[in-house]
């Protein structure tokens, strides 16, 4: 069970990875998004073994961690908020930019490190 | 088809936000708490947004005033956490403390986790609430005058 | 004063501000006080903390380990004090440089505040994250300041990978957790000094990587000279002089404190990393045309040196990072904040600043590479004081190289009164420190005293 | 506390100064002048009659720090020279400033920041000489480099002198980390900073080679000394008045004197003073050479400085008790020289020797004047300058004839070119200028008859010179000075070193093309070249950098995830720890729980290969769904319904971001971004294969009592039979607020960013 969830961690985490690397803000954002899913699953994974009730819990009865399970959710919350401006981020960036891809805003930005440089090199 | 789709929707609002103020109350006994009432009542709210539009939507109080209640909610949460210090309670200290006698009766409990949670569902609320009411309002100007 | 007050007061200011429309002046005021308030009642800590028992408290009086503690001992207090006087600094010179143009920019800084103070005074590791996430959501929602599509390109950047930081962060919060099965600092001690010696390996590795994304060192840096190039003036001051706090507090807090173990492995890996941070950013600042690329370079060098005198055996190394991180956070508030102008008042401010980054006397920046040269020294680690006096020449070279460049020349939008009164408040602390160390070197070597259980 | 008292009349010298030309703009120079001169009396009237002391003060305890002051022969004779060269040339300014700073086109104003800053260095000087303290001397070295990079680039205005500011901070202010590399290693070897004490240690325990050197190049990158000398010719950009403080009292000074004041630990070091003694004669030839080509008055004085120089440290690195008279005796003369050119400067607006003659018949007094500081220069008898060559080949003859042969010509060189300045100005076909104003030739007068004063009645440099070299060497001093008319090695030196420089002047024609060829062909191995091309190299390299720097978000990102990937990876690899990775079991009751991940990772795996965004958008909350699924099935029913709701939220959320962007944008984006690179795949590679086993070795590390067992036992006392609603509400509550308040930024980030306004972008 240790070896699967922690496989499944890491196939999130590299789904993660490999959106983020991609050139498009949306794709970014989603990858933000599997980043977050794959630590909360970690979180949640480390009550697999002894999970149990969780809700009118008896005396020695196995029990899910419930400090685990409010991490979860703390994360899980300031994940969401994140992402959400992370969103409008994504928005206001393209409608800037007038493009969704990650490479304009690089193009932008060195038209403007070589319009500097020019500047001062007079 | 289109017809009947917003009153229902219409319809289904309050049973909507009566649950969320169920699971918001529920909170402390069973599943639920302060977070998914404010998600689904901002859900409700979005299922509004979808079907009868914004300027619809918004003819609801809690709608349009959805970030200002976000801020009522955090001063809620921030009052419930740091108000015990003026008794002489350390921070974080909820009534009825260790020991003290409960109030209320059957499955609802008098408890200023209840002040908290309640601040909880309205900032969740608010923050969902407004980002549909700014992505709607975006897609609106949007189409008027392009990008 | 209550341990709590320097929490609660911005705390409640921010929530307050949410409401208010932070374009008007008197809104801006009110943040302005309600800051300098949470200075204020910091600095009332200040007794207690230097007192046998720091301040603590523990939320809802429960058991440790169930509720949070916050405890605020002398390294706390000092980068609580720093941070938000930076923050301070910064929201005045937005305000009296010619207002605000967000609605939400003080509510934000105030949040930030909160944010910091809280990371500074927690003693429970996933309490640091979630004050770490308010003080980064913060930063990230002021980031797009400005909204001009440079300011939003810069923060993107800066979002998407400080949101790789901050996950590696909750991942090493909750491998601790998951291996000491506490999450409250004092117990994670205590664990650690009895556990097997290479059980917290794995999440001191990812703290050092969440960290250095934060405090910008090689190789993590890659995002901050686009982000304080692009950002808005006083947002990059915010940036770099009170967000970068988090890193090296968080360095030191979990490096030195919770985890003395790892970081006695990680010393080598540290001292190289410092090295390469230093060489980098000194050699790259040198040909930048722009002086806030300048800057961020200067501060990669910065953070270079603060991870080398972390890197350095012995308790001096770790004093002269403290003193590095304290003065270095000042620095570059006034050098992010001066070049934004020009005309004299600008200069002058600037050139205190410039100087006081590349360590030349007399100004808080000398005592702490001073420090950090003694620490070397005295471990007879020759090659990195060479290191030392080799940054402290490139960067003199580069940072004066770009104050010499013809945009100062320019009268036209000279800082005034204003905006004169804050970078000239902050380079006149950091004179002030230059001429009577004693406070820079009092605060770095207790600091250091109460953490750990280093020989 | 008496032993303050020139020093804080000095401190207070700038600020009177500042104060009273923002009354009137003339008045700054004068009260700066009084000033000065008051502080000289206050210390001249203090060493008469009490002697030497030491003054400690308490600073920084936690270093073990202290303000240490000392008033010795040292401290004395050089702070005499730098307040009494001070006062004239704050007095020299108020005529010269007005007009230079007319032809910059900047406001009379000005005037009153630069004498301002004339006499901050003037303090800055008195305090270096009276510290006695390794770190203050350290901290008083660096006051004078940035004022004098704040003096030498006060014509902002003008490139060349900023360059030449940047030259000279960048130089003498590296150099001077390097000394004070120097000195910490001393510090710590010796346990304390204060100088008496580490002179007294090291008389025990000597100093270790490598601080000395360390020091040394401090010394001599202020002096100016070869390799470190280019940076003064280049500083000669600046106005006249900074070259005549800086370059002969004060800054150049400043190199020598530390020597002086560090002697006591350089003495039984014979290497280091030998490698000293080379650099001096090298800077002597060197400097001496190239003043004698020079065209540019400021520059052959420079050149000029820097030989002279090198006999002090010929003299310091001898070990000799002339060597503080031999600087007090130049820097009147050399002040005085300078002085002069910077009046014939303004007079006639030329800058060259080429350019200008015959100016006697012009200005009679100022050639009068001049013509005794050059005698004074070039140690004619009868002025002072006459015993600094006599102390200097004094020290020279007990070597040898190789030498005394060196320092015959360095002598001889010195009168050459000392005759070609003054004569290129003064004589040769008249030229007709107007009259120099008054207050730029009396200090010029000033100095000349002070040199002429200590020519004549040597009687009066004795004492000074004596206490200064028992300070230096730390015993007494049995320094004569006389005019002896008999043939004394010292003497011939002398009359030989005449006879060579009056030949050389005579034959400078024949000369002065080829060798000045011979140091230009020199000059393209010298150190400034060297220098550059290091400066040249770095730049390259920077640039070379910058552009392989990553720049796209992508490698930002990547470069983050990577070498964290890469760390993790070669952590788990390096350290041992038993049964590192465990399978864990999986029972029948797991298999939903299986089956809900193996959901999760198609979903996952597929978000790879979906080509519409609104697909993409889909699987990404397939793949929550699943995962709230596990949590579920993971007995977290709390965590199971927020990530529920979560998940649907944000999905009508990135539905309605994808509504808000353009079709054909979306449309682009999509067919653009199909095009992964392999170093995308590596990367993710290296970061989920370090995800994967970093999780499992925590994982299979689980702490078997964790706070949770705890916070169950708890929940029933705390009210709430919900045990997750009381760790949230309750025990962690505070994570709560924190979590929330995090909301609450993030809703003011989105209402600042979609604004209501309406029509704003």
């Amino acid at each position: 069970m240790i070896l699967i969830a922690s496989l499944v961690v890491g196939l999130l985490f590299a789904c993660g990875v490999r959106m983020v690397l991609e050139r498009e803000l949306v794709r970014v954002a989603c990858g933000t998004v599997l980043i977050t899913n794959s630590s909360v699953l970690l979180i949640v994974a480390g009550s697999f073994p002894e999970r149990g009730e969780a809700l009118s819990v008896r005396q020695g009865w196995p029990v899910t961690d419930p400090v685990l399970q409010s991490l979860a959710l703390t994360a899980i919350v300031i994940g969401f908020a994140v992402s959400a401006l992370l969103l409008t981020l994504v928005h206001r960036t393209q409608r800037a930019h007038g493009s969704l891809r990650t490479d304009r805003l690089v193009e932008a930005e060195l038209k403007r490190v070589h319009a500097v440089e020019k500047e001062e090199g007079h | 088809m289109r017809s009947f789709v917003p009153p229902l929707s219409r319809l289904l609002l309050w049973p909507s936000l009566i649950i969320a103020l169920a699971l918001w109350l529920k909170g402390g006994a069973s599943v639920g708490g302060g977070f998914p009432a404010g998600a689904f009542a901002g859900l409700a709210v979005l299922l509004q947004y979808v079907t009868v539009g914004r300027d619809q939507a918004r003819r609801y109080v809690a709608v349009r005033y959805a970030a200002p209640l976000a801020g009522v909610g955090l001063l809620l949460v921030v009052g419930t956490a740091f108000m015990p210090v003026l008794a002489g309670y350390a921070p974080m200290s909820l009534f009825p403390r260790p020991g003290q006698p409960e109030l209320g009766a059957g499955g609802l409990h008098l408890h200023t986790a209840l002040i908290f949670e309640g601040g909880l569902m309205l900032i969740v609320f608010g923050l969902v609430v407004t980002v549909i009411d700014r992505f709607a309002l975006r897609t609106g100007t949007e189409e008027e005058s392009g990008p | 004063m209550p341990l709590w007050g320097p929490l609660l007061l911005p705390w409640v200011l921010g929530a307050v501000l949410a409401f208010l429309d932070g374009r008007r002046a008197w809104v801006a005021w009110l943040a302005i006080v309600g800051l300098a308030g949470t200075l204020l009642c910091t600095a009332w800590l200040l007794p207690q903390a230097w007192s046998a028992q720091a301040p603590q408290f523990i939320t809802g009086d429960w058991p440790v380990g169930v509720g949070i503690r916050l405890r605020a001992d002398q390294l706390s207090i000092v980068f609580a004090l720093v941070s938000t006087a930076v923050l301070l600094g910064t929201l005045v010179y937005e305000h009296v440089a010619g207002g605000i143009t967000s609605r939400s920019f003080p509510a934000l800084v105030v949040f930030l505040g909160a944010g910091l103070t809280g990371v500074f005074f927690t003693s429970d590791a996933f309490n640091f994250y979630v004050f770490f996430e308010l003080a980064m959501t913060s930063a990230f929602a002021l980031a797009s300041y400005g909204e001009k599509p440079r300011n939003l390109r810069a923060a993107f950047t800066f979002v998407v990978v400080n949101l790789m930081g901050s996950t590696l962060f909750l991942t090493a919060v909750v491998m601790l957790y998951l291996t000491t099965g506490t999450l409250d600092m004092l117990s994670i001690i205590a664990w650690g000094q009895a556990g097997p010696p290479f059980a917290l390996v794995v999440p001191g590795t990812l703290l050092l990587c969440a960290f250095g994304v934060k405090l910008g060192f090689f190789p993590f840096h890659f995002w901050a000279p686009a982000v304080y190039r692009d950002a808005g003036p006083t947002v990059a001051a915010l940036l770099a002089g009170a967000l970068a706090n988090i890193g090296s507090y968080g360095l030191l807090r979990f490096g030195v404190d919770v985890m003395p173990q790892v970081l006695a492995q990680a010393r080598p890996l540290l001292e190289i990393l410092g090295a390469a941070s230093i060489l980098y950013g000194s050699v790259l600042a040198l040909s930048r045309r722009d002086t806030r690329e300048v800057l961020a370079y200067a501060s990669i060098s910065q953070a270079g040196l603060i991870i080398a005198a972390l890197g350095l055996n012995g308790r001096e190394g770790l004093c002269a990072a403290v003193a590095l991180a304290l003065a270095g956070s000042v620095d570059k508030t006034a050098l992010f904040l001066a070049q934004d102008r020009g005309g004299e008042r600008a200069r002058r401010a600037y050139s205190v600043a410039a100087f006081s980054t590349a360590g030349v006397p007399p100004t808080a920046g000398f005592w702490s590479k001073a420090w950090l040269l003694r620490a070397a020294l005295e471990q007879g680690h020759t090659p990195l004081a060479g290191l030392v006096v080799l940054a402290s020449a490139l960067s003199l070279l580069a940072l004066f190289r770009a104050y010499q460049r013809e945009k100062w020349l320019r009268e036209g939008a000279a800082l005034h009164r204003g905006t004169g009164a804050v970078v000239y408040a902050l380079s006149l602390a950091l004179i002030v420190v230059g001429l009577w160390p004693e406070p820079l070197l009092r605060a770095g070597r207790d600091a250091i005293q109460g953490l750990g259980t280093l020989p | 506390m008496p032993i303050l008292l020139p020093i804080l009349l000095a401190l207070a010298c700038a600020p009177l100064a500042y104060v009273a030309g923002r009354w009137r703009t003339g008045a700054a120079a004068w009260t700066g002048a009084l000033g000065a001169l008051v502080a000289l009396g206050a210390l001249v009237h203090e060493w008469t009659t009490q002697g030497p002391s030491r003054l400690v003060l308490p600073w920084a305890p936690t270093w073990g720090l202290s303000l240490e002051f000392t008033r010795d022969g040292l401290s004395g004779l050089y702070a005499a020279l730098a307040l009494g060269v001070g006062a004239l040339v704050v007095l020299y300014s108020r005529a010269y400033m007005p007009h230079h700073l007319a032809e910059e086109g900047r406001p009379a104003r000005d005037e009153v920041r630069f004498q301002g800053l004339i006499l901050a260095f003037m303090a800055a000087m008195v305090l270096l000489v009276t510290v006695d303290d390794l770190l203050l001397l350290f901290v008083a070295l660096d006051l004078t480099t940035i004022i004098s990079y704040l003096l030498i680039g006060f014509d902002r205005e003008d490139p060349e002198s900023r360059a030449a500011a940047l030259l000279s901070l960048v130089l003498t202010g590296a150099t001077s980390v390097v000394f004070f590399a120097g000195a910490m290693t001393l510090g710590l070897q010796y346990g304390t900073f204060s100088l008496p004490l580490v002179i007294e240690r090291a008389a025990h325990d000597p100093a270790s080679t490598g601080a000395l050197v360390c020091l040394a190049v401090g010394a001599l990158g202020k002096s100016a000394q070869v390799p470190f000398h280019f940076w003064l010719p280049r500083a000669m950009a600046a106005p006249t008045p900074v070259s005549s403080y800086l370059h002969s009292a004060a800054m150049v000074a400043a190199g020598v004197f530390l020597l002086q004041r560090l002697y006591p630990l350089f003495a039984p070091a014979t290497e280091v003073r030998d490698g000293l003694l080379a650099i001096g004669f090298l800077s002597m030839g060197m400097g001496s050479l190239m003043a004698l080509v020079a065209d540019p008055f400021k520059r052959v004085l420079a050149y000029s400085t820097i030989a002279q120089y090198g006999y002090a440290l010929v003299l310091v690195a001898l070990g000799s008790e002339g060597a503080p008279l031999y600087v007090a005796a130049h820097a009147p003369c050399k002040a005085a020289l300078f002085l002069t050119v910077g009046a014939i400067t303004q007079v006639t607006g030329k800058k060259k020797l080429s350019e200008v003659s015959g100016l006697r018949h012009s200005l009679p007094v100022l050639a009068g004047a001049s013509a005794i500081a050059a005698a004074g220069l070039s140690a004619v008898p009868l002025t002072e300058g006459f015993f600094k060559d006599e102390v200097f080949f004094a020290a020279l003859v007990p070597k040898g004839p190789a030498f005394m042969a060196a320092g015959l010509v360095g002598a001889g060189m010195t009168l050459a070119y000392t005759l070609r300045l003054w004569w290129g100005l003064f004589g040769g076909p008249r030229q007709d200028v107007p009259a120099a104003p008054r207050l730029l030739v009396a200090p010029v007068v000033v100095l000349a008859g002070l040199i002429l004063l200590g020519g004549l009645v040597p009687g009066l440099l004795v004492e000074p010179a004596r206490a200064a070299a028992e300070a230096m060497r730390g015993e007494p001093s049995t320094l004569e000075l006389a005019y002896h008319f008999d043939a004394r090695p010292e003497n011939l030196l002398a009359v030989g070193a005449w006879v060579l420089g009056a030949l050389l002047f005579a034959t400078r024609h024949a000369w002065t093309p080829a060798l000045s060829r011979v140091l230009e062909a020199a000059s393209r191995v010298g150190a400034e070249r060297g220098y550059r091309l290091l400066l040249h190299q770095l730049d390259r390299l920077s640039t070379w950098l910058h552009e392989k720097e990553v720049r796209d978000l992508r490698d930002r990102v990547a470069s983050v995830l990577v070498p964290t990937g890469l760390l993790g990876l070669a952590v788990l690899g390096v350290t041992p720890l038993r049964d590192r990775f465990k399978v864990g079991p999986v029972g029948w009751a797991d298999v939903t729980l299986v089956m809900a991940l193996a959901f999760a990772s198609a979903a996952a795996l597929a978000t790879l290969r979906a080509k519409g965004h609104l697909r993409l958008v889909l699987l990404i909350s397939c793949v929550g769904f699943s995962l709230a699924m596990v949590f579920a099935f993971a007995a977290a029913p709390d965590v199971a319904l927020t990530s529920v709701l979560v998940e649907t939220t944000f999905t009508l959320l990135f539905a309605g971001l994808l509504a808000l962007l353009p079709e054909d944008r979306l449309r682009r984006a999509q067919e653009e971004a199909q095009k992964p690179r392999g170093r995308d795949r590596l990367a993710a590679g290296v970061a989920g294969a370090s995800a994967f086993l970093l999780s499992w070795s925590a994982l299979s590390h689980l702490h078997a009592d964790r706070v949770g067992t705890r916070t169950v036992e708890l929940a029933e006392i705390a009210h709430s039979p919900n045990v997750v609603a009381a760790v949230l509400t309750d025990f962690r509550g505070l994570d709560t607020v924190g979590e929330m308040s995090v909301v609450v930024a993030a809703l003011l980030g989105v209402t600042s960013l979609l604004g209501l306004k309406k029509g704003r972008r």
